[in-house]
Protein backbone atom coordinates (compact mmCIF):
# COMPACT_ATOMS: atom_id res chain seq x y z
CA UNK A 1 0.00 0.00 0.00
CA UNK A 2 1.88 2.87 -0.94
CA UNK A 3 0.06 5.44 1.24
CA UNK A 4 0.19 5.00 5.40
CA UNK A 5 -1.37 6.97 8.25
CA UNK A 6 -0.61 5.23 11.48
CA UNK A 7 0.16 5.77 14.63
CA UNK A 8 2.92 3.07 15.33
CA UNK A 9 6.32 3.36 14.29
CA UNK A 10 7.79 1.45 11.32
CA UNK A 11 10.43 -0.20 10.31
CA UNK A 12 12.64 1.85 7.47
CA UNK A 13 14.26 -1.27 6.26
CA UNK A 14 11.43 -3.73 6.35
CA UNK A 15 9.57 -0.97 4.33
CA UNK A 16 11.80 -0.04 1.31
CA UNK A 17 12.42 -3.80 1.04
CA UNK A 18 8.78 -4.03 0.70
CA UNK A 19 8.75 -1.23 -1.69
CA UNK A 20 11.72 -2.62 -4.04
CA UNK A 21 10.58 -6.52 -3.58
CA UNK A 22 10.67 -8.73 -6.69
CA UNK A 23 11.25 -5.82 -9.36
CA UNK A 24 14.26 -6.48 -10.69
CA UNK A 25 14.11 -2.91 -12.77
CA UNK A 26 14.91 -1.69 -9.30
CA UNK A 27 19.09 -0.34 -8.83
CA UNK A 28 18.34 2.94 -6.66
CA UNK A 29 16.41 3.97 -3.66
CA UNK A 30 15.51 6.85 -2.42
CA UNK A 31 14.30 7.72 1.03
CA UNK A 32 14.22 10.47 3.43
CA UNK A 33 12.99 10.13 7.28
CA UNK A 34 11.85 13.13 8.82
CA UNK A 35 12.45 13.30 13.24
CA UNK A 36 11.39 14.99 16.14
CA UNK A 37 13.83 17.28 16.76
CA UNK A 38 14.57 17.90 20.26
CA UNK A 39 14.46 22.27 19.82
CA UNK A 40 12.06 24.27 17.29
CA UNK A 41 12.89 28.00 17.35
CA UNK A 42 14.75 27.90 20.27
CA UNK A 43 12.48 25.81 22.94
CA UNK A 44 12.75 22.56 24.35
CA UNK A 45 10.14 19.96 23.10
CA UNK A 46 9.39 17.52 25.33
CA UNK A 47 6.22 15.85 23.26
CA UNK A 48 4.50 16.26 19.93
CA UNK A 49 1.17 15.78 19.27
CA UNK A 50 0.08 14.64 15.17
CA UNK A 51 -3.11 15.74 14.07
CA UNK A 52 -4.19 14.73 11.00
CA UNK A 53 -8.11 14.99 8.60
CA UNK A 54 -8.65 11.50 8.16
CA UNK A 55 -10.45 10.91 4.30
CA UNK A 56 -8.71 14.04 2.52
CA UNK A 57 -5.07 13.13 4.10
CA UNK A 58 -4.93 9.27 2.23
CA UNK A 59 -6.41 11.31 -0.48
CA UNK A 60 -3.97 14.30 -1.24
CA UNK A 61 -0.83 12.09 -0.06
CA UNK A 62 -1.93 9.61 -3.44
CA UNK A 63 -2.11 12.65 -5.25
CA UNK A 64 1.24 13.61 -4.33
CA UNK A 65 2.42 10.13 -5.06
CA UNK A 66 0.82 9.98 -8.78
CA UNK A 67 1.73 13.10 -9.40
CA UNK A 68 5.39 12.16 -8.80
CA UNK A 69 4.90 9.14 -10.85
CA UNK A 70 3.76 10.89 -13.47
CA UNK A 71 6.59 13.63 -13.70
CA UNK A 72 9.82 10.89 -12.69
CA UNK A 73 10.48 7.57 -14.62
CA UNK A 74 10.09 5.79 -11.18
CA UNK A 75 8.98 2.18 -10.52
CA UNK A 76 6.73 2.89 -7.40
CA UNK A 77 6.79 5.07 -4.19
CA UNK A 78 5.69 5.12 -0.54
CA UNK A 79 4.65 7.77 1.98
CA UNK A 80 4.43 6.70 6.01
CA UNK A 81 3.00 9.29 8.16
CA UNK A 82 2.56 9.27 12.18
CA UNK A 83 -0.06 10.44 13.86
CA UNK A 84 -0.47 10.89 17.25
CA UNK A 85 1.89 11.37 20.75
CA UNK A 86 5.38 11.26 19.48
CA UNK A 87 8.86 12.37 21.60
CA UNK A 88 11.86 13.75 20.66
CA UNK A 89 14.31 11.35 17.80
CA UNK A 90 11.09 9.69 17.13
CA UNK A 91 9.87 9.24 13.62
CA UNK A 92 7.89 10.57 11.52
CA UNK A 93 7.20 10.41 8.30
CA UNK A 94 9.28 7.88 5.65
CA UNK A 95 9.44 8.61 1.83
CA UNK A 96 10.57 5.70 -0.60
CA UNK A 97 11.18 5.93 -4.13
CA UNK A 98 12.35 2.91 -5.91
CA UNK A 99 14.16 3.78 -9.82
CA UNK A 100 16.34 2.25 -12.47
CA UNK A 101 18.52 5.22 -11.77
CA UNK A 102 19.44 7.80 -9.01
CA UNK A 103 18.77 10.74 -10.48
CA UNK A 104 15.04 10.27 -10.89
CA UNK A 105 14.76 8.57 -7.84
CA UNK A 106 16.06 11.83 -5.97
CA UNK A 107 13.71 14.26 -7.27
CA UNK A 108 10.45 12.17 -7.00
CA UNK A 109 11.23 11.76 -3.23
CA UNK A 110 12.13 15.23 -2.88
CA UNK A 111 9.22 16.30 -4.63
CA UNK A 112 6.95 14.41 -2.45
CA UNK A 113 8.59 15.61 0.55
CA UNK A 114 8.44 19.23 -0.53
CA UNK A 115 4.47 18.62 -1.10
CA UNK A 116 3.48 16.60 1.43
CA UNK A 117 4.90 19.93 4.08
CA UNK A 118 2.41 21.68 2.00
CA UNK A 119 -0.36 20.04 0.70
CA UNK A 120 -1.05 17.00 3.19
CA UNK A 121 -3.21 18.09 5.75
CA UNK A 122 -0.70 17.45 9.38
CA UNK A 123 -0.67 19.50 12.04
CA UNK A 124 1.97 19.35 14.68
CA UNK A 125 1.29 20.50 18.53
CA UNK A 126 4.13 20.66 20.84
CA UNK A 127 4.66 20.79 24.37
CA UNK A 128 7.43 22.45 25.90
CA UNK A 129 7.72 23.82 29.00
CA UNK A 130 5.92 27.11 28.55
CA UNK A 131 2.97 25.24 27.09
CA UNK A 132 1.52 23.55 23.97
CA UNK A 133 1.75 25.22 21.30
CA UNK A 134 0.76 24.63 17.32
CA UNK A 135 3.65 24.62 15.09
CA UNK A 136 3.62 27.48 12.73
CA UNK A 137 3.87 26.77 9.01
CA UNK A 138 7.30 27.56 7.39
CA UNK A 139 7.67 29.79 4.53
CA UNK A 140 10.81 27.87 3.89
CA UNK A 141 8.45 25.04 3.05
CA UNK A 142 6.21 26.90 0.28
CA UNK A 143 9.32 27.75 -1.71
CA UNK A 144 10.70 24.43 -1.41
CA UNK A 145 7.83 23.43 -3.19
CA UNK A 146 6.98 26.42 -5.75
CA UNK A 147 10.24 25.56 -6.89
CA UNK A 148 8.61 22.41 -8.15
CA UNK A 149 6.11 24.14 -10.33
CA UNK A 150 6.21 23.40 -13.91
CA UNK A 151 5.91 26.47 -16.96
CA UNK A 152 2.91 27.07 -18.39
CA UNK A 153 2.35 24.69 -21.20
CA UNK A 154 5.47 22.66 -20.19
CA UNK A 155 4.95 18.70 -19.83
CA UNK A 156 2.25 17.51 -17.95
CA UNK A 157 1.37 16.94 -14.17
CA UNK B 1 -36.61 33.11 -2.46
CA UNK B 2 -37.81 32.83 1.19
CA UNK B 3 -39.38 29.28 0.17
CA UNK B 4 -36.08 28.03 -1.11
CA UNK B 5 -35.03 25.28 0.82
CA UNK B 6 -31.31 25.79 2.85
CA UNK B 7 -28.73 23.50 1.39
CA UNK B 8 -26.89 21.67 4.17
CA UNK B 9 -23.19 21.92 4.62
CA UNK B 10 -20.79 19.69 6.59
CA UNK B 11 -18.49 21.34 8.14
CA UNK B 12 -15.12 21.02 9.36
CA UNK B 13 -12.62 22.69 11.51
CA UNK B 14 -9.15 21.20 11.89
CA UNK B 15 -6.07 21.84 14.37
CA UNK B 16 -6.09 25.46 16.26
CA UNK B 17 -9.48 26.21 14.43
CA UNK B 18 -11.04 23.02 16.13
CA UNK B 19 -9.51 24.13 19.73
CA UNK B 20 -10.32 27.64 19.32
CA UNK B 21 -14.05 27.34 18.14
CA UNK B 22 -14.36 24.73 20.51
CA UNK B 23 -16.02 21.91 18.06
CA UNK B 24 -14.56 19.87 15.55
CA UNK B 25 -17.77 19.26 12.97
CA UNK B 26 -21.07 21.11 12.51
CA UNK B 27 -23.76 20.11 9.86
CA UNK B 28 -25.17 23.51 9.22
CA UNK B 29 -27.70 25.73 6.86
CA UNK B 30 -26.60 28.42 5.17
CA UNK B 31 -29.08 30.68 3.11
CA UNK B 32 -28.75 30.42 -0.27
CA UNK B 33 -26.62 33.49 -1.10
CA UNK B 34 -23.51 31.43 0.80
CA UNK B 35 -22.50 29.49 -2.39
CA UNK B 36 -18.72 29.82 -2.44
CA UNK B 37 -16.31 28.57 0.23
CA UNK B 38 -15.62 32.09 0.19
CA UNK B 39 -18.96 33.14 1.03
CA UNK B 40 -19.32 30.45 3.35
CA UNK B 41 -16.24 31.51 5.77
CA UNK B 42 -17.67 35.18 5.77
CA UNK B 43 -21.15 33.51 7.16
CA UNK B 44 -19.30 31.85 9.90
CA UNK B 45 -17.17 34.99 10.55
CA UNK B 46 -20.26 37.05 10.88
CA UNK B 47 -21.24 34.54 13.98
CA UNK B 48 -18.72 37.22 15.59
CA UNK B 49 -16.61 36.14 18.97
CA UNK B 50 -13.54 33.91 18.03
CA UNK B 51 -15.40 33.28 14.77
CA UNK B 52 -15.11 36.54 13.93
CA UNK B 53 -11.41 36.54 14.67
CA UNK B 54 -10.01 33.26 13.78
CA UNK B 55 -12.04 33.78 10.17
CA UNK B 56 -11.01 37.40 9.83
CA UNK B 57 -9.87 38.19 5.86
CA UNK B 58 -6.24 38.50 7.00
CA UNK B 59 -5.49 35.44 8.79
CA UNK B 60 -3.87 32.12 7.01
CA UNK B 61 -6.81 29.97 6.74
CA UNK B 62 -7.27 27.21 4.45
CA UNK B 63 -10.05 25.36 2.87
CA UNK B 64 -11.02 22.26 1.22
CA UNK B 65 -14.18 20.87 -0.04
CA UNK B 66 -15.10 17.63 -0.38
CA UNK B 67 -10.91 16.39 1.09
CA UNK B 68 -9.33 18.35 -1.92
CA UNK B 69 -7.59 21.99 -1.26
CA UNK B 70 -9.90 24.58 -2.88
CA UNK B 71 -9.65 28.34 -3.38
CA UNK B 72 -12.11 30.38 -2.07
CA UNK B 73 -14.28 30.66 -5.56
CA UNK B 74 -14.71 27.37 -5.24
CA UNK B 75 -18.63 26.51 -5.34
CA UNK B 76 -20.69 24.55 -3.12
CA UNK B 77 -23.31 22.44 -3.52
CA UNK B 78 -25.49 20.69 -1.04
CA UNK B 79 -24.01 17.65 1.13
CA UNK B 80 -20.55 19.28 0.21
CA UNK B 81 -17.97 18.49 3.14
CA UNK B 82 -15.69 22.13 3.99
CA UNK B 83 -13.02 22.03 6.36
CA UNK B 84 -11.19 25.26 7.42
CA UNK B 85 -7.51 24.48 8.91
CA UNK B 86 -4.07 26.67 9.66
CA UNK B 87 -1.60 26.18 6.74
CA UNK B 88 -0.69 22.25 7.18
CA UNK B 89 2.94 21.46 9.33
CA UNK B 90 3.10 17.77 8.76
CA UNK B 91 6.18 15.81 7.47
CA UNK C 1 32.48 5.01 11.88
CA UNK C 2 31.12 6.84 8.67
CA UNK C 3 32.69 5.35 6.04
CA UNK C 4 32.78 1.22 5.95
CA UNK C 5 33.94 -1.35 2.95
CA UNK C 6 32.31 -4.86 4.10
CA UNK C 7 31.34 -8.12 2.62
CA UNK C 8 28.18 -8.78 4.60
CA UNK C 9 24.82 -6.82 4.09
CA UNK C 10 23.59 -3.68 6.10
CA UNK C 11 20.46 -3.41 7.98
CA UNK C 12 19.30 -0.19 6.66
CA UNK C 13 17.39 0.82 10.01
CA UNK C 14 19.99 0.05 12.28
CA UNK C 15 22.43 2.12 10.29
CA UNK C 16 20.36 5.17 10.12
CA UNK C 17 19.38 4.90 13.88
CA UNK C 18 23.00 4.61 15.26
CA UNK C 19 23.56 7.59 12.73
CA UNK C 20 21.06 9.86 14.06
CA UNK C 21 21.37 8.73 17.86
CA UNK C 22 21.59 11.20 20.28
CA UNK C 23 21.59 13.52 18.38
CA UNK C 24 18.83 15.78 18.88
CA UNK C 25 19.23 18.36 16.58
CA UNK C 26 18.72 16.10 13.46
CA UNK C 27 15.05 16.69 11.98
CA UNK C 28 15.93 14.76 8.58
CA UNK C 29 17.65 11.89 7.01
CA UNK C 30 18.39 11.58 2.99
CA UNK C 31 19.22 7.99 2.57
CA UNK C 32 20.20 6.61 -0.81
CA UNK C 33 20.50 3.08 -1.32
CA UNK C 34 21.64 1.04 -4.46
CA UNK C 35 21.12 -2.34 -5.40
CA UNK C 36 21.80 -5.22 -7.91
CA UNK C 37 19.56 -4.71 -10.78
CA UNK C 38 18.61 -8.08 -12.68
CA UNK C 39 19.34 -6.30 -16.04
CA UNK C 40 21.99 -4.15 -17.51
CA UNK C 41 22.02 -3.11 -20.72
CA UNK C 42 19.92 -5.99 -22.13
CA UNK C 43 21.65 -8.66 -20.35
CA UNK C 44 20.44 -10.51 -17.71
CA UNK C 45 22.76 -10.32 -14.32
CA UNK C 46 22.94 -14.00 -12.78
CA UNK C 47 25.36 -12.77 -10.13
CA UNK C 48 27.97 -9.64 -9.68
CA UNK C 49 30.99 -9.24 -8.13
CA UNK C 50 32.77 -6.19 -7.03
CA UNK C 51 36.55 -5.36 -6.80
CA UNK C 52 37.75 -2.32 -4.72
CA UNK C 53 41.49 -0.83 -3.64
CA UNK C 54 42.19 -1.25 -0.24
CA UNK C 55 43.86 1.70 1.39
CA UNK C 56 42.33 3.70 -1.53
CA UNK C 57 38.61 3.29 -1.09
CA UNK C 58 38.50 4.37 2.67
CA UNK C 59 40.33 7.38 2.18
CA UNK C 60 38.60 8.55 -1.46
CA UNK C 61 35.08 7.96 0.39
CA UNK C 62 36.16 9.75 3.61
CA UNK C 63 37.16 12.52 1.67
CA UNK C 64 33.98 12.99 -0.53
CA UNK C 65 32.25 12.56 3.29
CA UNK C 66 34.69 15.61 4.47
CA UNK C 67 33.65 17.92 1.35
CA UNK C 68 29.67 16.96 1.86
CA UNK C 69 30.14 18.20 5.39
CA UNK C 70 32.22 21.08 4.35
CA UNK C 71 29.67 22.22 2.14
CA UNK C 72 26.21 21.58 3.52
CA UNK C 73 25.11 22.57 7.20
CA UNK C 74 24.84 18.81 7.78
CA UNK C 75 24.84 16.88 11.08
CA UNK C 76 26.71 13.70 9.96
CA UNK C 77 26.75 11.03 7.06
CA UNK C 78 27.87 7.46 6.50
CA UNK C 79 28.94 5.12 3.44
CA UNK C 80 28.56 1.11 3.68
CA UNK C 81 29.76 -0.22 -0.06
CA UNK C 82 29.86 -3.49 -0.07
CA UNK C 83 32.41 -6.01 -1.81
CA UNK C 84 33.15 -9.51 -2.85
CA UNK C 85 30.13 -11.65 -4.50
CA UNK C 86 26.43 -9.96 -4.87
CA UNK C 87 23.64 -11.66 -6.37
CA UNK C 88 20.19 -9.35 -7.68
CA UNK C 89 18.15 -7.26 -5.39
CA UNK C 90 21.43 -7.39 -2.90
CA UNK C 91 22.01 -4.18 -1.39
CA UNK C 92 25.38 -2.77 -2.88
CA UNK C 93 26.09 0.84 -1.05
CA UNK C 94 24.25 2.82 1.66
CA UNK C 95 24.50 6.73 1.58
CA UNK C 96 22.71 8.50 5.12
CA UNK C 97 22.92 12.25 5.72
CA UNK C 98 21.46 13.96 8.67
CA UNK C 99 20.46 17.19 9.13
CA UNK C 100 18.55 20.01 10.85
CA UNK C 101 16.63 20.58 7.65
CA UNK C 102 15.87 18.13 4.28
CA UNK C 103 17.56 20.40 1.86
CA UNK C 104 20.43 20.45 3.24
CA UNK C 105 20.31 16.74 3.55
CA UNK C 106 19.42 15.77 0.21
CA UNK C 107 21.78 17.66 -1.42
CA UNK C 108 24.51 16.13 0.25
CA UNK C 109 23.22 12.73 -0.03
CA UNK C 110 23.05 13.35 -3.92
CA UNK C 111 26.38 14.84 -3.77
CA UNK C 112 28.03 12.06 -2.07
CA UNK C 113 26.64 9.49 -4.12
CA UNK C 114 27.63 10.79 -7.40
CA UNK C 115 30.90 11.45 -6.42
CA UNK C 116 31.77 7.92 -5.23
CA UNK C 117 30.68 6.62 -8.44
CA UNK C 118 33.73 8.69 -10.13
CA UNK C 119 36.07 8.80 -7.09
CA UNK C 120 35.42 5.80 -5.50
CA UNK C 121 37.91 2.97 -6.39
CA UNK C 122 35.07 -0.03 -6.62
CA UNK C 123 34.58 -1.87 -9.99
CA UNK C 124 31.33 -4.43 -11.22
CA UNK C 125 31.64 -7.97 -13.11
CA UNK C 126 28.66 -9.15 -14.36
CA UNK C 127 28.23 -12.95 -14.70
CA UNK C 128 25.63 -13.10 -17.09
CA UNK C 129 24.17 -16.03 -19.62
CA UNK C 130 27.27 -15.07 -22.29
CA UNK C 131 29.70 -15.13 -19.56
CA UNK C 132 32.04 -12.75 -17.33
CA UNK C 133 32.24 -8.57 -18.06
CA UNK C 134 33.37 -6.40 -16.83
CA UNK C 135 31.18 -3.36 -16.50
CA UNK C 136 31.38 0.18 -18.45
CA UNK C 137 31.51 3.10 -16.51
CA UNK C 138 28.73 5.55 -17.68
CA UNK C 139 29.27 8.64 -19.54
CA UNK C 140 26.26 10.00 -17.25
CA UNK C 141 27.76 9.58 -14.27
CA UNK C 142 30.50 11.83 -14.84
CA UNK C 143 27.80 14.18 -15.60
CA UNK C 144 26.22 13.54 -12.47
CA UNK C 145 29.38 14.57 -10.46
CA UNK C 146 30.18 17.45 -12.86
CA UNK C 147 27.40 19.52 -11.85
CA UNK C 148 28.20 19.63 -8.68
CA UNK C 149 31.17 22.00 -9.22
CA UNK C 150 32.25 25.20 -7.84
CA UNK C 151 32.58 28.36 -9.80
CA UNK C 152 36.38 29.37 -9.79
CA UNK C 153 36.76 31.63 -6.98
CA UNK C 154 33.66 30.19 -5.30
CA UNK C 155 32.54 28.93 -1.62
CA UNK C 156 34.99 26.45 -0.34
CA UNK C 157 35.50 22.92 -0.66
CA UNK D 1 73.81 8.92 -15.35
CA UNK D 2 74.32 5.30 -15.43
CA UNK D 3 75.54 5.40 -11.57
CA UNK D 4 72.23 6.95 -10.40
CA UNK D 5 70.86 4.30 -8.40
CA UNK D 6 66.77 3.85 -10.15
CA UNK D 7 64.10 4.29 -8.04
CA UNK D 8 61.69 1.47 -6.79
CA UNK D 9 58.24 1.83 -7.42
CA UNK D 10 55.27 -0.37 -6.18
CA UNK D 11 52.46 -0.45 -9.02
CA UNK D 12 49.45 -1.84 -8.59
CA UNK D 13 46.80 -3.10 -11.19
CA UNK D 14 43.17 -3.46 -10.89
CA UNK D 15 39.81 -4.69 -12.32
CA UNK D 16 39.89 -5.51 -15.59
CA UNK D 17 43.79 -4.40 -16.12
CA UNK D 18 44.93 -6.66 -13.45
CA UNK D 19 43.33 -9.56 -15.64
CA UNK D 20 44.45 -8.32 -18.56
CA UNK D 21 48.28 -7.97 -17.20
CA UNK D 22 48.01 -11.38 -14.78
CA UNK D 23 49.54 -9.66 -11.94
CA UNK D 24 48.18 -7.17 -9.04
CA UNK D 25 51.04 -5.61 -8.27
CA UNK D 26 54.72 -5.51 -9.06
CA UNK D 27 57.90 -3.42 -7.57
CA UNK D 28 59.57 -1.82 -10.72
CA UNK D 29 62.93 0.70 -10.90
CA UNK D 30 62.53 2.26 -14.00
CA UNK D 31 65.10 4.50 -15.53
CA UNK D 32 65.86 7.59 -14.19
CA UNK D 33 63.89 9.59 -16.70
CA UNK D 34 60.63 8.11 -15.79
CA UNK D 35 59.53 10.82 -12.78
CA UNK D 36 55.98 11.19 -13.43
CA UNK D 37 52.99 8.96 -13.43
CA UNK D 38 52.53 9.56 -17.73
CA UNK D 39 56.48 8.67 -17.83
CA UNK D 40 55.45 4.90 -15.69
CA UNK D 41 52.40 4.05 -17.77
CA UNK D 42 54.70 5.22 -21.27
CA UNK D 43 57.29 2.83 -19.76
CA UNK D 44 55.13 0.31 -18.75
CA UNK D 45 53.06 0.05 -22.19
CA UNK D 46 56.80 -0.02 -24.09
CA UNK D 47 56.92 -3.56 -22.28
CA UNK D 48 54.39 -4.65 -25.92
CA UNK D 49 51.99 -7.03 -26.21
CA UNK D 50 48.97 -6.51 -23.81
CA UNK D 51 51.19 -3.89 -22.08
CA UNK D 52 51.23 -1.78 -24.96
CA UNK D 53 47.28 -2.29 -26.06
CA UNK D 54 45.57 -2.14 -22.55
CA UNK D 55 48.16 1.42 -21.48
CA UNK D 56 47.59 2.59 -25.24
CA UNK D 57 47.27 6.71 -25.18
CA UNK D 58 43.62 6.44 -26.21
CA UNK D 59 42.68 3.97 -23.74
CA UNK D 60 40.92 5.37 -20.33
CA UNK D 61 43.10 4.62 -17.60
CA UNK D 62 43.13 6.12 -14.57
CA UNK D 63 45.90 6.72 -12.07
CA UNK D 64 46.44 6.65 -8.50
CA UNK D 65 49.75 7.77 -6.25
CA UNK D 66 49.91 7.10 -2.77
CA UNK D 67 46.02 6.17 -2.81
CA UNK D 68 45.14 9.51 -4.29
CA UNK D 69 43.73 10.19 -7.67
CA UNK D 70 46.45 11.72 -10.13
CA UNK D 71 46.78 13.14 -13.38
CA UNK D 72 49.66 12.58 -15.48
CA UNK D 73 51.68 14.89 -14.60
CA UNK D 74 51.90 13.83 -10.72
CA UNK D 75 55.68 13.43 -9.79
CA UNK D 76 57.05 10.16 -8.84
CA UNK D 77 59.00 9.63 -5.90
CA UNK D 78 60.94 6.69 -4.00
CA UNK D 79 58.61 4.03 -2.85
CA UNK D 80 55.39 5.93 -4.12
CA UNK D 81 52.41 2.88 -4.68
CA UNK D 82 51.29 3.92 -7.92
CA UNK D 83 47.97 1.92 -9.11
CA UNK D 84 46.62 1.42 -12.97
CA UNK D 85 43.22 1.07 -13.41
CA UNK D 86 39.72 1.44 -15.66
CA UNK D 87 37.29 4.08 -14.48
CA UNK D 88 35.52 3.46 -11.63
CA UNK D 89 31.85 1.48 -11.74
CA UNK D 90 31.15 1.35 -7.98
CA UNK D 91 27.85 2.54 -6.24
Amino acid sequence: MPVRVQVQDFDVSRELGALRAGDARVGAVAAFVGTVRDVNDAAAVATMTLEHYPGMTEKALQAIVDEAKSRWDIVDALVIHRVGELAPADQIVLVGVTGAHRGEAFAACEFIIDHLKTRAPFWKKEATPAGARWVDARASDDDAAARWRLPEGGPGR
Amino acid sequence: MPDTPAIKIDVVYLARLREAFGVGSERVEPPQGVATARALREWLAARGGVWASELAPGRAVRMAVNHDLAGPEAPLRAGDEVAFFPPVTGG
